[in-house]
């Protein structure tokens, strides 16, 4: 057991919590990055369409915020997608100053491609591999600099002082347990703590994001006194393939590609769910379109519908789209040019997470938030592709530079529970929030104790945590997992109904309740996976629970979330963001305001029709 | 760093040298075999009939050359296969110096017999 | 507390089995590097006998060809020869960069020829016994 | 009822990537064809529907009595079209055996955590099919490296490989901020294949000479083609690369095996990449002379 001490410490190693780690780095402190994951893993590397940045003469970033707002269905903050689109164009040229290998123009500038909901062809990529080479870009930076990595550390838990008031708070550290010796570790953060543990992917069955998208991030802030923002709107991608939830690109509609029933018909025409667009339809409506079909009796096996391009012609696959010809065989084992390729919605971005200000900093002294675990707001209801990877760089550099300078900055954005403006009214069928003697601590301890000494008492806690977990003689986490992820994946999916997310409040008590049984049956404190994922476990408990109360309360229909009987979006009710607090065990949810109020003009509600 | 004393004992110059002596190598064991077991029969050799083809100074030119390309790059073959097993610090420079050694020894008594092959007749 | 396992040099030997074809176009120059040279030490050898004069080296050259086996090691010997040749061949060419995609067809290729000029030279090498 | 934005993170440039598209790439297509013909022929795979695998997974933990001594295990998994191995051993470790432990996070071969060694040959769990291999099925840690736990092995090596080439893009004399450095189509094709490189280590495992730890390993040779051959970095440094990867452990161990090529996940074309530094180290030193 050791204590770790730095200046600032980066919890995740993808694109977000690079380039923070860069950026405090930039700023003097003396940095850790501690990662579940090697750095290079991270799931940012998945990534392909590429980074909206307003780099050419024609373009600027207001018409990007612009697009940025309407794409966000009027839940996005002003003055963060002011700053994102405001700072993506230095932050973009400072990645090519880097050295990514970005696709070029003749002229041997950056290239730029159209993108949906993009007014301007203002999308930077390095080919179909975007994430890919940001990641390794900004890896390499992490190597240049000598920045100190741990790898294969499981952070556990913050280390939070434990005031009533989470605004007193303050975060000195955390707890990470390394993977390969078993051994706990105290990092303790002189001036803040960076959490940029990237999406809860894994909260669905089936989901386009990597197996350690756990989302632990938000679970330990969540616990720790940060609220969790808009965790109600999910992105589903229709077109994925149904064992591994791999992504085929919309690449292969735009070229023509037809989906089909297990009937043979061309369902997005024949039953009139796009009659215009058919299968170039927005991916939300296509992928309502395919669970109807397959909810109504006409899908194949494992719910998929049938994403057919062979009469494209061999040639013109081969040519365009050679690798979606390697992921079906890959992946699927389905050879494209002889047959149909199976498809089916998959989640894929989860727009919700902690609340930060435009700073990346949380209610809490200390602790700051970036990338897809963070929610600024940028991407409210709904985000543009090609706004999450400037959103790492962006928020990544700006949480970076805060941390390290460890003082509150000012901001436009208010954050924690003196920001709520209502209290929401919405009643879960069942008690939320800790079960009895929770194994977990809230993460708080001790209230005026040295930074060594709050990092030292949570270490115990964990200790503790671990060893319960190693002796108890228990029921597999993985059996827990499953029933959490299909009940989500059947209540809290495309389609939300109010007895269907009442059925998963329940579904998902249950899990908690059966949680308090899990042991790990592996004995050895080398390598030992089953306890990590016993941890995570828990983690994506904590916030099914809040998404599926968010999405219980918001009844209407904005951006991916889309509601039976309140099939429309409800300005003057609903332009506000659903907040949960943990509150020490009893979760709480309320609202705050959507700030409108950009720099230089209001940002208008309108119709959100292309 | 390799052992860059001097500009010769770069890796690459070994590497390049050992492609060299290859492509000349291709040459003049092709050449050699042809002449003395398909041209000339080996069973049929006398020191006479290879006295007669040593002392043209082309062949006796190109034999020498022959066995200082061969040795040089077979020589150096084994050192490289032998780096490559691991071998490292003072047992490597015995191996080294152990094989320059061997070669200059072979090479040596190579022209000494090839010089006898002549009869003292080299014109 | 972790340690790892080194399961030894097994690795790297004991797989043969799955070995491709550019790992056995090695394993094979290597073998008729190392036969070559050891041959051209040996050869220097016999032909020394040339200093001692002519009846000592005509006589062990030909006592030499008269024996069968002496013959079978020369058309081993010849073997060995084309086979470092011809794959050494292939190796300048992927030196140059020039059909590295179809390296394991001209191993393939060299292996083939090999024993074609092999077994077609026996007679050759059999003769005058 | 349109309120919806129809984004795109797609492969909108598969089209230029063909153009030139790298002869590996090209037989991997037609390799797979030919095998899902093959396939085909053989019995129609809803046949393996609803079979069950056999998977051998090599089980070793130096802190658990009855797994100090490597051994075997076999787990009998129901089989499902499209299955991989990684599939297999996740439906393993959750139904049968929790300590069974294995790297795996993407499940699209991108991450490279999951290099396994699969039935004599290095490949990701993720990208295998099971259909496309013959029963049982083997699954082995990757060889050549030393192994912590079951299928997980000890990267240290491969990664010091890597940082030995200063992995990292070093050009000073930079355009003033919002100005990019140009660089041409060509050189970014020149350089595309190589930048692909996910850190699996399959192509350190397979080569023979890496096996002994004086090697830098073809991953690292690449990386390093990959800013030597990058027009955006000046000489200077460019001379420096070239020292780096002639030393001892460098190029000049590379006897041109292929397997690292056979294996590489990401159709690199790595002996090519490597011989073309060894011309270029040569070539820089004739100047030299
Ligand atoms: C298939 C796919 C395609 C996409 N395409 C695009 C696109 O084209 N354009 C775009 O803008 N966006 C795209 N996105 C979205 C975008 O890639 C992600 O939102 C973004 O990469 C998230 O980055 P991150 O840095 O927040 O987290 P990640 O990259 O997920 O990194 C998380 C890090 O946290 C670490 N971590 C997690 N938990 C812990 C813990 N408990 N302890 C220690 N470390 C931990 C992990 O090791 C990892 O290093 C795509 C997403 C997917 C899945
Ligand atoms: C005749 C034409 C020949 C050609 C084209 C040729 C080609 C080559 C090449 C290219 C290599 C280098 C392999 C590498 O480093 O990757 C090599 C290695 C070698 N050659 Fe030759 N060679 C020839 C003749 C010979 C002869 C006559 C001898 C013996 C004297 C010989 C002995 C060796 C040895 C010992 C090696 C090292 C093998 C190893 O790697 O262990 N070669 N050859
Ligand atoms: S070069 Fe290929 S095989 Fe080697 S680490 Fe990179 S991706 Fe893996
Ligand atoms: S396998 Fe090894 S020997 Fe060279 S070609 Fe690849 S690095
Ligand atoms: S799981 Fe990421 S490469 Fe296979």
């Amino acid at each position: 057991m050791t204590l770790h001490e730095h200046d600032v410490i980066v919890v995740g190693a993808g694109g977000a919590g690079l380039r923070a780690a860069i950026a405090a780095h930039e700023e003097g402190a003396d940095v850790a990055m501690v990662t579940k994951l090697h750095p290079v893993r991270s799931h940012t590397g998945a990534a392909e369409g590429g980074i909206n940045a307003a780099l050419r003469e024609g373009d600027s970033w207001e018409d990007h915020a612009y697009d940025t707002m309407k794409g966000s269905d009027y839940l996005g903050d002003a003055p963060a997608v002011e700053t994102l689109c405001q700072d993506s164009p230095e932050e973009t040229i400072q990645l090519e100053h880097w050295g990514m290998a970005f696709s070029r123009e003749e002229d041997g500038r950056v290239s730029q491609r159209p993108f949906g909901g993009l007014s301007f062809p203002r999308t930077t990529y390095a080919g179909a591999e975007t994430g890919h080479h940001l990641l390794h870009t900004m890896y390499e930076q992490v190597v240049k600099r000598g920045i100190q990595v741990y790898d294969e550390q499981y952070v556990m838990e913050l280390a939070v002082t434990d005031h009533g008031d989470p605004e007193d708070r303050v975060c000195h550290g955390c707890i990470g347990y390394d993977i390969k010796t078993g051994n706990l570790n105290g990092f303790v953060a002189n001036t803040g703590v960076v959490i940029a543990t990237g999406g809860p992917g894994q909260l669905y069955a089936h989901t386009t994001n990597a197996v350690a998208q756990t989302g632990d991030g938000q679970a330990m802030a969540y616990r720790a006194g940060a609220p969790l923002q808009d965790m109600e709107f999910v992105q589903f991608h229709p077109t994925t393939l149904p064992s591994t939830g791999v992504l085929i690109s919309e690449g292969v509609r735009g070229e023509g590609g037809i989906l089909y029933n297990s009937e043979g018909e061309r369902f997005m025409f024949e039953h009139g769910y796009a009659n215009n667009d058919g299968e170039l339809a927005s991916r939300d409506v296509v992928a309502r379109a395919e669970v109807t079909e397959v909810n109504e009796g006409r899908g194949y096996e494992n719910d998929a519908v049938h994403l057919d391009m062979r009469h494209l012609g061999e040639e013109r696959i081969t040519d365009r789209l050679e690798n979606i010809i390697h992921l079906a065989t890959d992946f699927e084992g389905v050879d494209p040019l002889e047959e149909p390729m199976p498809v089916k919605p998959g989640q894929h971005y989860a727009m919700g997470g902690i609340e930060t200000d435009e700073n990346g900093a949380t209610c809490i002294e200390g602790l700051y938030a970036a990338g897809e675990c963070a929610c600024v707001s940028v991407h409210g209801s709904n985000r543009l592709g090609g706004n999450a990877l400037p959103e790492l760089i962006v928020f990544g550099a700006r949480a970076g530079r805060h941390a390290a300078s460890g003082e509150p900055a000012s901001s436009q954005i208010e954050t924690g529970p003196s920001a709520r403006t209502e209290t929401s009214n919405v009643d879960a069928p069942v008690e939320l929030g800790r079960v009895g003697a929770d194994a977990v601590t809230d993460g708080g301890t001790l209230l005026d104790a040295t930074p060594n000494e709050v990092v030292d008492h949570t270490l115990e806690q964990e200790r503790e945590r671990v060893e319960t977990l190693m002796e108890t003689d228990g029921i597999n986490h993985a059996d827990v997992r499953s029933d959490l992820q299909e009940t989500m994946t059947e209540n809290v999916n495309v389609f939300r109904n109010e007895a269907g997310l009442k059925q998963a409040l329940e579904d998902i008590r249950a899990c908690r309740e059966r949680y308090q049984d899990v042991g790990v049956s592996d004995p050895s404190r080398t390598f030992n996976t089953d306890l990590m994922q016993t941890i995570e476990t828990r983690n994506l408990i904590d916030q099914a629970e809040v998404l599926t109360l968010g999405a219980l309360a918001r009844t209407e229909f904005r951006g991916a979330h889309w509601r039976e009987s309140h099939q429309e979006r409800k300005d003057e009710e609903w332009l506000k963001h659903t907040m949960v607090a943990w509150n020490g065990g009893d979760p709480e949810l309320y609202y705050t305001d959507v700030i409108l109020e950009g720099e230089e003009k209001e940002y208008e509600p309108k119709v959100r029709s292309y | 760093m390799a052992e860059h004393y001097t500009s010769f004992s770069r890796d690459d110059t070994r590497w390049l040298l050992q492609r060299v002596t290859a492509v000349f190598l291709i040459g003049v064991l092709a050449f050699h075999f042809m002449l003395l077991h398909f041209v000339h029969h080996a069973y049929e050799i006398t020191l006479a009939g290879t006295t007669a083809r040593m002392s043209q100074p082309g062949y006796f030119v190109t034999m020498v050359s022959f066995l200082v390309a061969g040795t040089f790059h077979g020589v150096n073959g084994v050192y490289n296969a032998l780096v490559n097993q691991g071998i490292e610090g003072t047992t490597r420079s015995i191996v080294k110096y152990g094989l320059i050694i061997t070669s200059l020894l072979l090479i040596a008594q190579g022209i000494r017999v090839a010089w006898v092959m002549t009869g003292g007749q080299l014109v | 507390m972790s340690q790892s396992y080194d399961r030894g040099l097994v690795e790297n030997f004991g797989r043969w089995t799955e070995f491709s074809a550019g790992m056995w176009a090695w394993v094979f120059h290597k073998f008729t590097g190392w036969v070559l040279i050891g041959y051209l030490f040996t050869h220097i050898a016999v032909l020394s006998t040339a200093i001692e004069g002519a009846s000592m080296y005509n006589s062990t050259l030909q006592g030499l060809e008269a024996l069968l086996i002496v013959r079978f090691m020369e058309v081993g010997l010849l073997a060995v020869a084309v086979f470092h040749i011809l794959n050494g061949i292939r190796l300048l060419f992927v030196d140059l960069g020039v059909g590295l995609d179809a390296q394991d067809k001209s191993f393939y290729a060299s292996l083939i020829l090999t024993g074609a000029i092999a077994i077609g030279s026996i007679p050759t090498f059999l003769g005058g016994i | 009822m349109s309120t919806h934005v129809s984004e795109s993170e797609s492969e909108a440039d598969a089209a230029t990537d063909q153009q030139d598209r790298p002869a590996a790439q090209q037989r991997r297509v037609e390799k797979k064809r030919e095998r899902h013909e093959q396939r085909e022929r053989a019995s129609d795979s809803s046949e393996t529907e609803g079979q069950t695998i056999l998977l051998k997974v090599f089980r070793y933990d130096p802190e658990v009595e009855d797994k100090r001594e490597p051994r075997f295990d076999d787990f009998h998994v129901p089989f499902k079209k499209g299955m991989t191995v990684l599939d297999a051993l996740i439906y393993s470790r959750d139904h049968y055996d929790s300590s069974l432990t294995f790297r795996h996070s993407c499940r699209q071969a991108i991450c490279g955590s999951d290099a396994l060694f699969i039935n004599g040959s290095q490949r990701l769990g993720c990208q295998t099919q099971i259909d496309d291999l013959d029963q049982p099925v083997r699954v082995e840690p990757l060889p050549h490296q030393e192994v912590v736990k079951d299928l997980v092995v000890d990267m240290e090596d491969f990664y010091e490989g890597m940082d030995a080439v200063e992995p990292y893009f070093q050009e000073e004399n930079l355009p003033s901020d919002l100005e990019e450095q140009r660089q041409d189509r060509a050189n970014r094709e020149k350089i595309k294949m190589s930048t692909r490189c996910i850190w699996c280590g399959a192509c350190m495992s397979s080569c023979n000479i890496a096996a002994g730890d004086n090697y830098l390993g073809p991953a690292a040779i690449n990386k390093a083609y990959r800013f030597v051959m990058d027009e955006r970095e000046g000489e200077a440094i460019e001379q420096q690369r070239l020292e780096t990867i002639e030393e001892e452990q460098g190029v000049w161990r590379c006897q041109t095996q292929f397997s690292c090529t056979n294996v590489c996940p990401k159709d690199i074309p790595l002996t090519e990449h490597i011989q073309e530094l060894k011309r270029e180290a040569v070539k820089n030193n004739l100047k030299f002379w």
